[in-house]
């Protein structure tokens, strides 16, 4: 039983794929029931798996391939960390991308892909090995590009094109780092830490930078960022699925693998990589912020905020002080709500007003109150507003700074807040206190219908303050991400 | 005995078969699809016999080598003969709309040529597996050679023709070579059985010293066999070759051909002569592997036709199979990485034969929809036939190396043994071969995804379709479910260590 | 002391030679079909030539087995090399491949590479 | 799952106007938003009444909320929890009708809980929640009315708000993270031996003092005052600038060298804001700098405090809570006078003066007692100081009187020129509370005799200054007011001149797009021209490799190659 539970996850999502891409247009229900199933399931497991994993079990599965290369699933704390957050936002995803895409062609193509994109992200979630990881990430990689170029239109390959260009030399790098690892020390189960003291430290350092340049593509580390600006381009529910359920995530979640599990938080001090690494995400959440700031198109200025809110859960990882890991952790969740209302909202806005621009958004508030109060809310949860989850991340990230002895962090923080008020709150203000501009006539006053368009962003807004407000409760992400690293990292 | 007949039918089931397809015309395709249930009957007894047994031998009419002819199974041999037969099935299921005659139409000549051509083509890959006597595998290749040049020609245009009869003279010059080889081997040692060579242990101490006409058969031999392999600078006919023919030749052209070669030079360097196998040697087919990789990749990037573009992928990915030799062959053949070295290229020659075929068969079905396969004509194809997008993209996710594919697991093991073995330049030609493929397959893809100008293709049969996507999937299985194929080829594998990389 | 079977070998080596460089060297398909003869049967004479270099003395069979092979095989393959030649300069009036057109009236050929398959 | 434990009250003081919020979303009830408000501040002024004992601990809000009254946040939540019940009953009268009642209504509340939370906080994160919620909600009550200088001060107040969060949050980290924990008491002892205490102190300093109008950090408020609604205004003035009034009583690390900056730095304030605010005309702007100045004296009274022991905030404390009544009834009746005519205004005029007075520190008034207990704790030359500050604040309050007058009034020809009584009622028992209630707290709260105020040489040392002040109105008004030049809207040269230095900075994020070529596109470029030349010069090769001769020589050398490297 506890073996088949894992399996049983991936295969919620990868059964609904596969049964979806054979369903044709027109069958609505069953592909909505199919891909909805199949959240709801994965979301009952993982809520069964939750209070079990609490009290200590560990589920794992292992599948083998060959001699020295084999599938192992397992469920740990920080696993469930991720695929909670996936599942509980693959459910509202797909609501909204039901009522967004509506009648658009290549639905069963789409939802396949999108079901296969969250198998993948579950197998990241729950791999146990870094070859298991490598297999999900590449199928990750693969099942996303369709979803990319869903509009097929020239904007649309050209962004899949700089997707894969950025995507498939990262996973070389990543394939080469593990290779060379894996030739020496053997095959690195993440529960059981190899002595990675067989090899130099200049191998070492080279296989961490080659880690680091493998995951940071996804990651959108600075820079290795420019192709999710670009992915803009797709549907707003692919971008949600970007930015917030899996792709970004799951570089983020390879960087807490690898500094947490495999290399170690004590080895990274030894070798000294700590602080090269924090500079990278210093430097990465600086760049995207000012960069996020030039934009003028939301969805590429939500983009660029990515980029530098992702970078958080590295630097939190980076700084490797107890508040720092758990902000880190915690931010993981935190980033991924904050950031698929403000996609979720921004889609809204563009499907129903037709509002792509920043300079559009004058007065939408007053049509589009939901929406706009949702996308609020995200917008200043991204600034790290009270009482919001994002606050709670600068908070711990914060003092985890100063644990580590590395207060400049602090300065990069505040920098960072400074620049994400500067390019989120005037979008707040153009909402609510500017007049209409020529965008949106009286006459066609836009709505915020059907219900599965708006209710998936008011949900995740208000759960993102909901975390924020109470982040000291057992089951918060930050209790969660506590329980983790008193757990595993912090002994 | 009902193994004696099994593995005689190997052999004899696609003979008889194609000899049955000239006399009986217009039955082609039946006689072709009786011919894939017969080797699949026989290699479903073999398998568990092979397994409980190992190695299975044959000495027909019981004469034994030198001067009877032998046929001996082992693992190595029956993974190629089970990917043949997958792929020969596929590519025979497909060809049927195009090469059946039709009633009321009189019968074309290469509607008539095709069946016994395909067939004759696959009982001579099928001896090449079986065999173990150099000359009876002479025969093999050049039977081979004559069907595949056939083949090559068999749409009767100046193109095709020019391609076929390029083929021919670089292939003739191959056997020759090889030819000269084994006569030269022959009469230094007196026989040319393969095992029999190995006990004499040409190349070590107990030979007493190494011979000079050794060293030049072993060359002629190696040289004949890289030509018939397309090896680079040898690749120049395989492209307009490949490309030329009707897409279901092209597939068995480009998957099954050249592997037949591939594994006589296995047999040879890693069975017969391993002490022969100098350093230098190993090194110099592995960088003409290497250069193989980079600029068949480099090449298929300048193409704009699929066909083009797919064979040109050909020459790269049998790039990766001469990698072998420097990770696997010589000295370091004891060693523990060797066994992954040997078993990924095996995996790579397996699982290129899949995806290439599903690939080749993909761009037949786009050839019937646009009625050409130049690039540009590309676009909307994958909303249009969207069910040979995705194979084509399968087979593109195998021969790129990604996971899960039977593409990455070889590439996985190589690079493995790469690392292992200290070798790292061969570790880095994988990676960067696997993401030159990248580029040169996503242009194709990336084009059939993009919105079509003016939507108006021919329509496909699902059938034709779906074969390519079985393919693929196979290319696809190879990964997932690569436990039992590895196991499985090491049946027989001479002399190193099996347990694999630990 | 010069054996029947050296003269043979040395025969059998001085067609190599001969037909390797008219292979090589020539561009007219149907030299080069004869180029490839007269190598097999150079190769053929000297396989002969080691029949008779048996320990014992005694007249090795295995040979002349396989030379009679070779023969139908290279007869096969010229058959077909011969067919494939009188299609192609019957459709495409040249007796030479593209790629070599130029050695013989020096202009330029396209290359095959662009010819569509249809 | 504990909720909460302790008293419930101060926790139900917080949640209670966060509901009443929610409440005035709801669309039935949105037209009359505005009456609920009245009702928001009630359990908070019952508490702040009847005191409560003990620590209230809510452990899964936040990171674990503690709430406590302590004893000088009692006085000063009393007071901010009547401002803000006198001011939404003002605002029943002076603003029915205004647009978006409901809005209004939700981010009142909302102000209103952050501004009690940051008096009942004990712990780092819930003060700074509530100082955020105070902080940045106040941002919707200043461009209430929509105007365009209302959205300008909006703006001017939530840049400068948004960077006071960002230094708190700083300091709050560096001061948790050194405390090892999040309570404020440890906090303040930690950053005493923390390695970066000073640099915490000073962005303490800084955030705090842009909410309490410490110059030159005061830039938003002559602009938002004049802009909000009068009710806005008053709350704005009299509560909500004591937020910053309050962290810097709570947090500065105590026995520093901050608390004689603090010192200096409040009295500077206090006489620099009081001159300057002679050169704007608006009452509102007068007012604004009348805070101003009255913030730095209370800043500079804590910071006293600070430098010492830090055991007697109770003269701070007391300062700050008279010039909230004050001043808030000051604000409340500007509405009052522009909306009463005849002898209503007239009435209303005397009020004011009268309420001036006590702001001054006139002998016998509030704000007498007020000062009289400041100057107790004081250095001798600080005390002169804070004495001559009656003078000029008397002065500034003069202009204010005279602007007032001279200003035009908005009642109705109609009514007699009485103002409807519910903007009569709290302006007048603000104003009363500000002159009785520190009698009544005094004996309570003041270490000298219950007699002092009463006594001659108090009563002296009162009047003297506020004398010298009407004398300086005199020549002033005589030369007809030879001041009043400033734009209001224009606050201080020093921002123009700032600006200007700054605007560069705005070409940055051009600069930034232009070099956005990064080393990952200067990669692919490359990548790019180099493949097409690999392609060119590989097709080239190709071709030679078609033809039999160059094939066939590379044939032969393979062979002789393949032959030569196998020799053992």
């Amino acid at each position: 039983m506890n073996a088949a539970l894992p399996v049983l996850l991936l295969l919620t999502s990868l059964v609904a794929a596969t049964a979806t891409f054979f369903l044709p247009q027109e069958s609505h229900r069953l592909r909505n029931l199919l891909n909805l199933g199949g959240a709801v399931l994965k979301l009952g497991l993982i809520a069964f798996m939750l209070i079990q994993v609490v009290q200590g079990t560990i589920y794992e599965t292992r599948l083998e391939f060959a001699p020295g290369l084999y599938l192992l699933l397992r469920v740990d704390a920080l696993s469930l960390l991720f695929v909670s957050l996936s599942a509980f936002l693959w459910l509202l995803t797909t609501i909204y991308a039901i009522a967004y895409l509506g009648n658009k062609p290549d639905l069963s193509r789409f939802f396949g892909f999108f079901s296969l994109c969250v198998a993948a992200t579950t197998g990241i979630a729950l791999s146990g090995t870094l070859i298991s990881f490598f297999i999900f990430f590449e199928l990750l990689t693969l099942s996303t590009w369709p979803l990319v170029v869903h509009k097929q239109d020239a904007k649309s390959i050209a962004a899949g094109r700089s997707y894969l260009t950025y995507a498939l030399p990262a996973s070389a790098l990543l394939l080469i780092a593990i290779v060379w690892l894996e030739s020496t020390v053997g095959p690195v189960e993440f529960a059981m830490p190899a002595d990675l003291r067989q090899l130099d430290d200049t191998s070492l350092r080279i296989i961490f930078a080659l880690f680091i340049a493998g995951l940071g593509a996804k990651a959108a580390l600075v820079p290795l960022h420019g192709w999710l600006p670009a992915a803009m381009a797709a549907p707003a529910p692919v971008s949600a699925l970007l930015h917030a359920v899996a792709v970004v995530k799951a570089g983020a979640f390879g960087v807490m693998r690898i500094v947490l599990d495999v290399f170690g938080l004590d080895l990274m001090a030894e070798l000294g990589l700590a602080l090269p690494l924090a500079l990278l995400a210093s430097v990465t959440i600086l760049w995207g912020s000012a960069r996020a700031l030039q934009q003028t198109e939301i969805k590429k200025r939500l983009a660029f905020s990515t980029v530098s809110q992702v970078s958080y859960i590295v630097l939190g990882i980076a700084l490797a002080s107890p508040f720092a890991v758990i902000g880190g952790l915690a931010h993981l969740v935190h980033q991924g709500l904050m950031k698929i209302t403000l996609f979720f909202c921004a889609g809204i806005f563009d499907e129903r007003a037709g509002i792509t621009r920043v300079d559009q958004l004058d007065g939408i508030g007053a049509r589009m109150p939901w929406a706009s109060v949702c996308f609020s809310l995200g917008a200043i949860g991204m600034v790290g507003l009270p009482p919001t989850a994002g606050f709670i991340t600068k908070i711990y990230l914060g003092i985890g700074a100063v644990q580590a002895g590395a207060p400049w962090v602090i300065a990069v923080l505040a920098a960072s807040t400074l620049l994400n008020a500067a390019y989120f709150l005037p979008l707040v203000y153009r909402i609510w206190f500017l007049e209409p501009g020529a965008a949106i006539t009286a006459g066609d006053a836009p709505t915020e219908r059907p219900l599965g368009l708006i209710a998936p962003a008011v949900i995740t807004a208000f759960a993102s303050v909901a975390v924020g407000l109470l982040a000291a409760a057992t089951f918060s992400p930050l209790g969660w991400a506590t329980l983790i690293a008193e757990r595993e990292y912090l002994r | 005995m009902i193994l004696s007949l099994a593995l005689v039918a190997l052999v004899a089931v696609p003979l008889l078969a194609a000899l049955l397809a000239v006399v009986v015309p217009r039955r082609g395709a039946l006689i072709a699809l009786l011919g894939v249930a017969g080797i699949a009957t026989a290699l479903v007894v073999l398998v568990p016999a092979l397994v409980r047994q190992g190695v299975l031998s044959l000495s027909i009419g019981g004469w034994n080598a030198p001067l009877g002819i032998t046929l001996r199974l082992d693992g190595l041999g029956l993974a190629f003969l089970s990917m043949v037969a997958t792929v020969m099935a596929a590519v025979l299921v497909s060809a049927r709309p195009q090469f059946a005659a039709r009633a009321g139409s009189g019968e074309t000549r290469s509607q008539w040529a095709f069946w016994p051509l395909a067939l004759l083509l696959w009982s001579a890959l099928n001896v090449a597996f079986l065999s173990r006597d150099l000359f009876n595998l002479y025969v093999a290749l050049e039977l081979l050679t004559v069907a595949a040049v056939a083949l090559v020609a068999i749409e009767g245009k100046a193109g095709s023709l020019a391609a076929g009869l390029r083929y021919m003279m670089f292939a003739l010059a191959g056997s020759l070579a090889y030819l000269l080889g084994v006569a030269l081997l022959y009469a230094g040692h007196g026989t040319l059985d393969l095992t029999l060579l190995a006990a004499q242990g040409i190349g070590s101490g107990r030979s007493g010293g190494t011979a000079a006409a050794d060293l030049i058969a072993a060359g002629l031999i190696t040289a004949g066999l890289a030509v018939k392999t397309a090896l680079f600078p040898f690749h120049a006919w395989l492209p307009p070759a490949h490309s030329g023919a009707p897409a279901p030749a092209s597939a068995m052209l480009s998957a099954l051909v050249p592997k037949a070669s591939f594994l006589i030079l296995i047999r040879l360097w890693f069975e017969a002569l391993p002490e022969l196998a100098s350093p230098v040697l190993l090194t110099l087919l592995g960088a003409l592997g290497a250069a193989a990789v980079l600029f068949g990749s480099v090449l298929a990037l300048r193409q704009s036709r699929l066909k083009l573009i797919v064979a040109y992928s050909t020459v790269a990915q049998i790039g990766y199979l001469f990698l072998v030799f420097p990770l696997a062959g010589g000295d370091s053949f004891a060693q523990p990485w060797a066994a992954g070295a040997w078993t990924g290229a095996v995996f790579q020659a397996l699982s290129h034969g899949l995806a290439k075929a599903a690939m080749f068969l993909c761009a037949g079905v786009w050839i019937i929809a646009v009625g050409h396969d130049r690039l540009d004509g590309m676009r909307g194809l994958a909303t249009a036939t969207p069910m040979t997008a995705f194979a084509f993209a399968l087979a593109a996710v195998s021969l790129v190396g990604l996971p899960p594919s039977g593409g990455f697991t070889a590439k996985y093991l190589m690079l493995t043994s790469a690392f292992a073995s200290g070798q790292v330049v061969w570790g880095a030609v994988l990676v960067v071969g696997g993401l030159l493929s990248a580029a040169y397959l996503y242009r194709p893809l990336a084009l059939a995804f993009a919105k079509a100008d003016t939507p108006t293709f021919a329509p496909v049969s699902r059938r034709l379709q779906l074969v390519p996507l079985l393919l693929a999937l196979a290319a696809i299985t190879l990964g997932l479910a690569s436990q039992t194929p590895f196991s499985l080829i090491q049946i027989g594998r001479p002399a190193s260590a099996v347990e694999g990389l630990e | 002391m010069i054996t029947s079977a050296t003269i043979f070998g040395l025969c059998g080596a001085a067609l190599i030679g001969l037909g390797l460089y008219g292979f090589v060297t020539q561009v007219h398909l149907l030299r080069r079909l004869l180029a490839f003869n007269v190598i097999g049967s150079g190769i053929f004479l000297l396989f002969g030539a080691t029949a008779a270099r048996t320990p014992t003395g005694a007249t090795d069979p295995v040979p002349q087995a396989l030379i009679i092979t070779g023969i139908v095989v290279a007869l096969a393959a010229t058959a077909l090399g011969v067919g494939l030649v009188l299609a192609y300069v019957r459709i495409s009036g040249k007796a030479c491949l593209p790629e070599d057109a130029d050695t013989i009236d020096g202009g330029p050929h396209p290359s095959s590479h662009e010819d569509p398959p249809e | 799952m504990i909720w909460a434990s302790g008293p419930l009250l101060p926790l139900v003081a917080l949640i209670w106007p966060l509901l009443l919020g929610v409440l005035a979303s709801l669309p039935a009830i949105r037209p009359h938003a505005l009456r609920l408000l009245p009702l928001a501040p009630l359990p908070a002024l019952w508490l702040a009444l009847t005191g409560v004992e003990g620590l209230t601990l809510a452990p899964n809000l936040l990171l674990g909320v503690m709430l406590a009254a302590g004893r000088p946040a009692a006085l000063l939540l009393g007071m901010t929890a009547a401002l803000w019940f006198a001011a939404a009953l003002h605002a029943q009268g002076s603003m029915a009708g205004t647009r978006k009642p409901a809005v209004f209504s939700g981010f009142w509340c909302l102000t209103l809980a952050g501004n009690l939370g940051v008096f009942l906080a004990q712990d780092v994160v819930t003060f700074y929640v509530a100082f955020a919620a105070v902080s940045l909600s106040a941002y919707f009550l200043v461009v209430h009315e929509g105007t365009p200088a209302a959205l300008r001060a909006g703006r001017v107040y939530a840049a400068l708000a948004i960077v006071g969060e960002v230094c708190l949050l700083a300091a709050f980290v560096i001061g948790a993270a050194s405390a090892n924990g999040l309570l404020i008491s440890d906090i303040r002892a930690a950053l005493l031996s923390a390695p970066l205490g000073g640099v915490a102190t000073v962005l303490l300093i800084a955030g705090f003092g842009i909410k309490a109008g410490l110059m030159p950090l005061h830039l938003w408020l002559p602009l938002a005052h004049p802009a909000a609604p009068t009710p806005a205004s008053a709350v704005l003035s009299g509560a909500i600038v004591k937020a910053g009034i309050i962290g810097m009583m709570m947090f500065v690390p105590l026995a520093t060298m901050a608390g004689s900056v603090l010192l200096v730095i409040g009295l500077g304030t206090a006489f620099v804001a009081a001159l300057t605010g002679l050169r704007v005309r608006a009452p509102k702007a007068i007012l604004a700098y009348s805070t101003i100045s009255q913030m730095g004296l209370v800043i500079a009274l804590v910071g006293a405090a600070t430098q010492a022991d830090g055991s007697d905030m109770a003269p701070a404390a007391f300062y700050a809570f008279h010039h909230g009544l004050a001043k808030g009834a000051l604000f409340l009746s500007v509405a009052l006078v522009a909306l009463s005519t005849g002898r209503w205004r007239n009435a209303a005029l005397v009020l004011v003066v009268l309420v001036a007075l006590s702001v001054a520190g006139g002998p016998l008034t509030g704000g007498g007692l007020a000062k009289a207990m400041a100057k107790s704790g004081l250095g001798s030359l600080a005390e002169f100081a804070l004495t001559i500050s009656a003078a000029t604040t008397t002065l500034l309050l003069g202009w204010f009187v005279h602007r007032l007058s001279a200003s035009a009034g908005k009642a109705k020809a109609s009514g007699g020129g009485r103002p409807t009584m519910l903007v009569v009622l709290p302006t007048v028992g603000l104003a009363l509370a500000a002159l009785v209630m520190p009698w009544w707290l005094w004996s309570e709260w003041s270490t000298l005799a219950p007699d002092y105020p009463l006594r001659l040489a108090a009563v002296w040392s009162a009047l003297w200054p506020v004398v010298l002040g009407m004398g300086l109105i005199g020549v002033m008004a005589a030369n007809r007011w030879p001041v009043g030049t400033l734009d209001e809207a224009d606050p201080l040269p020093v921002a123009r001149w700032l600006a200007r230095q700054l605007s560069p900075l705005r070409a940055v994020p051009k600069h930034l797009a232009r070099t956005r070529s990064l080393a990952a596109d200067q990669i692919v470029a490359t990548v790019h021209k180099g493949s097409r030349w690999l392609a060119q010069e590989t097709g080239a090769m190709e071709g030679g490799f078609l033809r039999g001769q160059i094939s066939g020589l590379a044939f032969l050398t393979f062979i002789l190659l393949v032959a030569a490297v196998s020799v053992p």
